[in-house]
């Protein structure tokens, strides 16, 4: 094991001396040709910062434009920047490169690899080894460029010794900022070390290639941050939020009376419960195509498990086919208990909710069959609902069912309004399970809903007022969230 | 085009006029084509699954770990608390100990509402009320066409609508006086958004069909190219096929019409 | 355990997420990676119970010869033809018998199933065992294609994407192009003037419609165009950020729910 | 039950099945059979119509084909209709393709075209006929296909200053020197115009980095739902034209008297259209009369 970590890191050493020669070259400033070229002026006064609110490992570079750019002689084509990197780096992106073409051996996915390139000589090492035998060489390879990348701070001392200018990207003329969005990964070749001196230079180059550099940046340090300020907007809204939802949901516990005004489609749900014992036949209940992790999907949940304890007590039958397997388990947890807390727990079946496919149209289609042939009296269209809108709710109205709607998918809104006969808009789908459940608790949170829109609406006005002055555009900035 | 080519080509026009049957009625063909588009998507979607994340994101984390030691030597054992994680989902085989399941689907819960509360906070909330803050322009108030998009009279009807709108949702005050008012106005509002992006949508829909007949036509095309020297293999079966196609079709479409007059003299 | 356990997961992996939101620092990110990591694949275990499922609800049905019970058939053959095509492919030139290796296997999973619900079970058992021999015969003895879990070969398998090209795809496409229909019956259904609200939403939805109409008279064309462009401009950008604004908050308020465990209704008691 | 049905109640409670077959009916003959309907054409069409029509012979166009094959059903026509009319009026075109996906299909769709430029035709426009005799269509001669190259936003800057300077050589590999239109032809100064048809954001580009900067006019082809957000480029004569979607299509193939895809879709698209608001026409007939009727019973 020792021999073959020797064994590989000698190899390296060796393509790193070989190749080392190669980036000199490619580096080249060719003075000789750039002579006889016009310069143009360089770009001046290149200055940097620490990009703020992010992991790390990332600069904001800015610069002036030089003059020769959309002025003077205008022969700017373009900027390309360049970072200096120590030689540490260089030969660390030598050893990720081979654990690459030893992930590429182990992956069998070798084909893409160019004939006589560096990658092919160091496949034709590497593939005389075993599997276990690779793994080991990458393990300590990669534990190998770990170390290394401590080392870079270290490294990066040495300037200007020791290392080389590297390419890092054009920019389109009349551009004057670059952030440099370094690699936390230590495997990734791009990677940035954070808390070590980085050097920066831009060069404006014109259409010939000749090129005059700015003044060299540095020493400068990324970091990451702890608190991204940007979103402090956001911390207060939840915060504020949250403190509404907690004291109204107390008061409420405390039994208070809490009036909410009916919803046409929550009345329905009993109404369709009914009709449907009547008749006989069926109730379909779709959650839609989101996943367990959509809100909306959530919040389907709890509404089916308020259906589901009515279905029970009325003896009806329930069909729930999903398209999601999180959802569906979810699904039968919830039914199975609404069925334990009706006092009819042998009346669940296991297939009550099954899964069908995860495949939009497909899903769709077997609906469509299930609409058509059980010919459920009531279908209730929860959750997150795409394109497949209208074709459930057409087909459902075909086969003569009630229907009842409610989705946050705003495109789908419309379809469901035109084509169902009650359709709960946006929010008011998330207020359904508080309405169906009657929970006084739950009633609170519609309260503190209430509160937080009649906030927006006054900050929005004030706001709006404010807006029209100069001295207002403080306060409106207030309320911006940057990504 | 090769024959088996155009085969397969025959197969999905006539999975297609299948599908379409379901909008006379439900028949042998559409339950033969949903039954199959379940089984095959399903079949599809494993495979995807498998090939595309449990292979990379799982297996491939843990390849160099031997299973007599649970992957725990692997260099990125800590992908072993996933799959575990994965199998406590398949105690649901069992009727004894399915509620353990409940821990991972616990899990996965608390992680998508955490995702969400800041998120939709930030995009949904706080970016959409910094956008009601604008300066109205107040110069251009009638643009020189009241139906400007950009004048300020738009600007301004923008957002009284918006505010009439979450008036309009409002769950515990009553929708009377002036209250009642603006939530009405609120909820013309919306419906009047909604019927424009209805009737906006209705062209997309349409081109779908088209869509639909174009292949058809391009499989027609197929079928009768014996000119064209691009396709060496052509064969008077390519027509065949399709004639035996059309047949097919036709008379099922006449034995429809004959049952219905049937029913109807009956 | 089995009732406090899951909530208090909920808890603290909830908390968790929404504070992290506020830190950008790669630690934290390293967490929210993994935990995105872990849901993934906690979501494809999951997928062998929808399989389950799905082969359970049609084995039932072809128990019990429910109606339409022998288009299970197809769905079964549908799911179990796919999952062998993605994971075999082709090494030579020639397919060899692999043709009839699919077939047998599909023979074999036909007597299985009736192996389990006929009642003389040894006659499909021994008809199991004979598709079965066959199969494995020919799974060792020919070449001509390979089995690869571990290698992605099976995407580019032709009998793979020609099931996917030419039976999944039309069959999904023409589902979706339904709606060129449905969308003209929706609106001849529902679009009556009953009342006022009812009348908006028809007046609107015709003038987006009329909006390259060629046949009217007296500038009418570029005036409809016009306040269609209108409609979708200003009417309805204003409903979407009340609507948005409404949901925002509805996200938000149930998110809060679940995680402080005031809403509870979406986790199983027994 | 049956019996008491008027025509009315007819109307309004009429099986969808009936909408539908009409609706097929409808779509599949106005699909096969062809015949023309008329295009209200819009000024911001015209005006790009009218630029490239006013063009001498041997004017050069560069038309950039900034999409793939997601978009081809709407951007496509555009190509074909603007190409074929300027090959008509033997302008000569540089093509670029500066999306990924674009250039195999942009090479296909030159080829589709300059075997539709074979056969003689006649065009009647602007009230004047116009007749043009079939040509041979020649590679180096009558266009130059550039090909893709990444970094969109620096290769529109770079044809700017020289158009060698991106693209030595042609998509075909011949040097741009080697052929015979590109002799004299440096950068943005020697085309008359750029058209760029796109379905995504290589437009902001264009318009920023090429218009901004070099001063040519530029004219958009847009997908349906881009279009409403370029318009306010339009008032500010940053572009000086835009066709968008489907539509937009069949407009300049109606401008130019050549009907091709677009006007062949509008044309199901309208009457579809039609189809549909009839039957609302139809429903609300129904619903108003029955309503009368009842009224007048009650009393």
């Amino acid at each position: 094991m020792k021999v073959k970590l020797l064994f590989a890191v000698i190899l390296l050493l060796l393509l790193s001396s070989l190749s080392f020669a190669q980036d000199d070259s490619a580096e080249i400033d060719t003075s000789a040709v750039v002579e006889e070229l016009v310069l143009p002026a360089p770009p001046g006064n290149l200055s940097g910062v620490d990009k703020p609110n992010d992991h790390g490992h990332s600069i904001d570079l800015s610069w002036e434009l030089s003059p020769d750019d959309g002025g003077g002689l205008n022969t700017v084509l373009q900027y390309d920047i360049y970072h200096w990197v120590p030689n540490l780096m260089l030969e660390l992106n030598l050893v990720r490169d081979s654990i690459s073409v030893i992930q590429k051996i182990i992956r069998k996915t070798t084909n893409g690899i160019i004939e006589g390139s560096q990658a092919d000589s160091m496949k034709k090492v590497f593939e005389k080894l075993s599997r276990s035998e690779l793994f080991d060489v990458r393990n300590s390879l990669t534990e190998y460029v770990k170390k290394g990348n401590k080392g870079l701070a270290e490294a990066c001392k040495s300037y200007p010794e020791g290392g080389a200018w590297l390419f890092l990207d054009k920019k389109p003329s009349g551009t004057s900022t670059f952030d440099h969005i370094g690699s936390k990964e230590f495997k990734s070749s791009g990677f940035v070390p954070d808390f070590a001196n980085l050097y920066y230079r831009v060069d404006a180059v014109t259409a010939d290639g000749a090129k005059a550099s700015s003044n060299i940046l540095g020493p400068i340090q990324s970091s990451g941050q702890w608190y991204n300020t940007f979103r402090t907007p956001v911390v207060f809204s939840v915060l504020l939020f949250t403190l509404l939802t907690v004291f109204f949901v107390q008061k409420a516990r405390k039994g208070a009376d809490l009036y909410v005004r009916p919803l046409g489609g929550i009345e329905a749900v009993d109404d369709a419960i009914g009709r449907a014992t009547e008749m006989g036949r069926p109730i379909l209940y779709v959650l839609g195509l989101g996943s367990a992790a959509d809100i909306a999907t959530i919040a389907s949940f709890t509404i089916l498990g308020r259906v589901a304890k009515k279905v029970a007590e009325y003896q009806t039958e329930l069909l729930v086919p999903t398209y999601d397997p999180i959802v569906m388990t979810v699904a039968q947890e919830v039914v199975k208990s609404a069925y334990l807390d009706a006092g009819r727990p042998d009346a669940y079946k296991e297939d009550t909710v099954h899964f069908v496919t995860q495949s939009q149209f497909a899903y769709v289609a077997a609906v469509n069959g299930i609409m058509l042939r059980e010919l459920p009296a009531t279908n209730i269209y929860m959750g997150k609902f795409f394109a497949e809108s209208l074709i459930l709710a057409e087909t459902g109205a075909l086969a003569g069912s009630i229907q009842i709607s409610g989705t946050d998918e705003i495109a789908q809104i419309p379809f469901f309004i035109v084509a169902c006969d009650y359709t709960l808009i946006g929010e008011e789908l998330y207020a359904a399970s508080a309405y169906l459940g009657k929970e006084p608790v739950l009633l609170g949170s519609l309260k503190a809903q209430d509160y937080a829109k009649a906030a927006i609406i006054v900050l929005a006005v004030i706001g709006v007022i404010l807006a029209q002055f100069d001295f207002g555009t403080e306060f409106v900035n207030l309320f911006e969230v940057v990504n | 085009m090769e024959f088996s080519d155009f085969l397969w080509m025959t197969c999905g026009i006539f999975l297609t006029l299948a599908t379409f049957s379901f909008l006379y009625k439900d028949n042998p063909f559409y339950k033969f084509a949903e039954h199959l588009v379940v089984g095959v998507s399903a079949g599809f979607t494993i495979i995807v699954l498998w090939h595309g994340t449990l292979v990379p994101n799982l297996f491939q984390k843990l390849e160099d770990g031997n299973w007599f030691m649970l992957w725990l030597n692997s260099s990125e054992w800590w992908y072993v608390v996933p799959a575990v994680l994965g199998l406590l989902m398949w105690t649901r085989f069992s009727k004894k100990y399915s509620w353990v399941s409940r821990w991972p689907m616990g899990l996965y819960i608390g992680i998508s509402t955490g995702i969400a509360i800041p998120l939709e906070m930030s995009n949904r909330v706080n970016k959409q009320l910094y956008a009601m803050m604008v300066e109205i322009d107040w110069a251009n108030f009638f643009g020189g066409n009241i139906l400007s998009t950009t004048s300020g009279f738009a600007q301004l009807l923008i957002f009284l609508g918006t505010i009439a709108g979450l008036v309009y949702f409002f769950f515990s005050k009553e929708h009377k006086g002036v209250f009642g008012g603006v939530a009405t106005f609120g909820i013309w509002i919306l419906m009047i958004g909604f019927g424009a992006s209805f009737g906006y949508t209705v062209m997309a829909r349409v081109s779908l069909f088209i869509n639909r007949m174009q292949d058809t036509k391009a499989w027609g095309v197929e079928a009768f190219n014996a000119s064209d020297v691009a396709n060496p293999h052509y064969s008077s079966m390519y027509p065949i096929v399709f004639y035996l196609l059309v047949a097919f079709v036709v008379g099922y479409i006449i034995k429809e019409i004959m049952d219905h007059l049937k029913r109807k003299n009956a | 355990m089995k009732r406090q356990l899951p909530f208090l997961l909920v808890f603290i992996f909830g908390a968790f997420m929404t504070i992290q939101y506020y830190i950008p620092h790669e630690s934290s990110e390293f967490v929210y990676t993994f935990l995105l990591d872990w849901t993934m694949i906690i979501g494809i275990f999951a997928l062998a119970l929808g399989i389950w499922s799905l082969y359970q609800v049609s084995v039932e049905k072809i128990k019990h010869k429910k109606e339409n019970w022998v288009y299970s058939y197809v769905t079964l053959f549908g799911l179990f033809i796919m999952v062998v095509l993605g994971f075999t492919f082709k090494v030579g030139d020639s397919w060899g018998l692999y043709s009839v290796f699919v077939i047998a296997l599909m023979a074999f999973l036909y007597c299985l199933i009736n192996a389990s619900i006929a009642k003389s079970k040894g006659l499909w058992f021994g008809l199991s065992g004979v598709a079965l021999v066959v199969l494995l015969g020919i799974a060792y003895f020919d070449d001509s294609w390979g089995v690869a879990f571990m290698t992605s070969e099976g995407l580019r398998n032709t009998m793979f994407t020609n099931f996917a090209d030419f039976v999944m795809t039309p069959i999904l496409a023409t589902m979706f192009a339904l709606l060129a229909f449905f969308i003209a019956s929706a609106a001849y259904r529902a679009f009556r003037a009953r009342n006022v609200l009812a009348s908006l939403l028809l007046v609107s939805a015709i003038i987006v419609m009329l909006r390259f109409n060629p046949y009217m008279p007296f500038g009418l064309p570029e005036l409809i165009a016009e306040l269609s462009n209108w409609l979708m401009n200003v009417p309805n950008l204003a409903a979407q950020r009340a609507i948005v604004i409404g949901i925002g908050l509805g996200i938000v308020a149930t998110s809060l729910k679940v995680i402080l465990g005031i809403e509870r209704g979406y986790m199983g008691k027994g | 039950m049956t019996e008491h049905k008027n025509i009315f109640d007819k109307m309004m409670t009429l099986d969808r099945r009936w909408v539908f077959l009409f609706l097929i009916i409808v779509c599949v003959a106005t699909y096969v059979v062809d015949f023309e309907i008329p295009i209200n054409t819009e000024p911001e069409v015209e005006s790009i119509f009218n630029f490239l029509d006013s063009l001498p012979e041997n004017d050069i166009v560069l038309i950039a084909i900034d999409y793939d094959p997601n978009n081809l059903a709407e951007l496509h026509p555009m190509t074909y209709a603007v190409v074929e009319h300027l090959w008509r009026k033997k302008v000569k075109i540089i093509f670029t393709s500066l999306s990924q996906l674009g250039p195999a299909m942009a090479d296909q769709a030159i080829r589709d075209i300059s075997d539709s430029l074979k056969v003689d035709k006649t065009y009647n426009y602007n009230g004047v006929e116009h007749n043009f005799k079939g040509r041979e269509i020649v590679n180096g001669v009558d266009y130059t296909f550039l090909g893709f190259k990444p970094y969109y936003a620096l290769i529109i800057l770079g044809m700017g200053q020289d158009f060698r300077l991106n693209f030595p050589s042609d998509y075909y590999g011949t040097p741009l020197d080697d052929l015979p239109m590109m002799q004299g032809v440096i950068n943005y100064d020697q085309v008359a115009c750029v058209v760029d048809l796109s379905g995504g954001n290589i437009t902001d580009a264009w318009i920023s980095y090429g218009q901004g900067r070099f001063n040519f006019p530029l004219m958009l082809g847009l997908t349906g739902v881009m279009v409403s957000q370029y318009y306010p480029f339009l008032g500010s004569g940053q572009v000086s034209g835009i066709m968008g979607g489907l539509l937009g299509a069949a407009q300049y193939e109606e401008l130019a008297d050549n009907p091709g895809r677009a006007k062949d879709g509008m044309r199901v698209q309208l009457y579809a259209h039609y189809v549909i608001i009839l039957f609302i026409i139809l429903g609300n007939i129904g619903y108003f009369m029955t309503r009368r009727n009842r009224l007048k019973g009650g009393n």
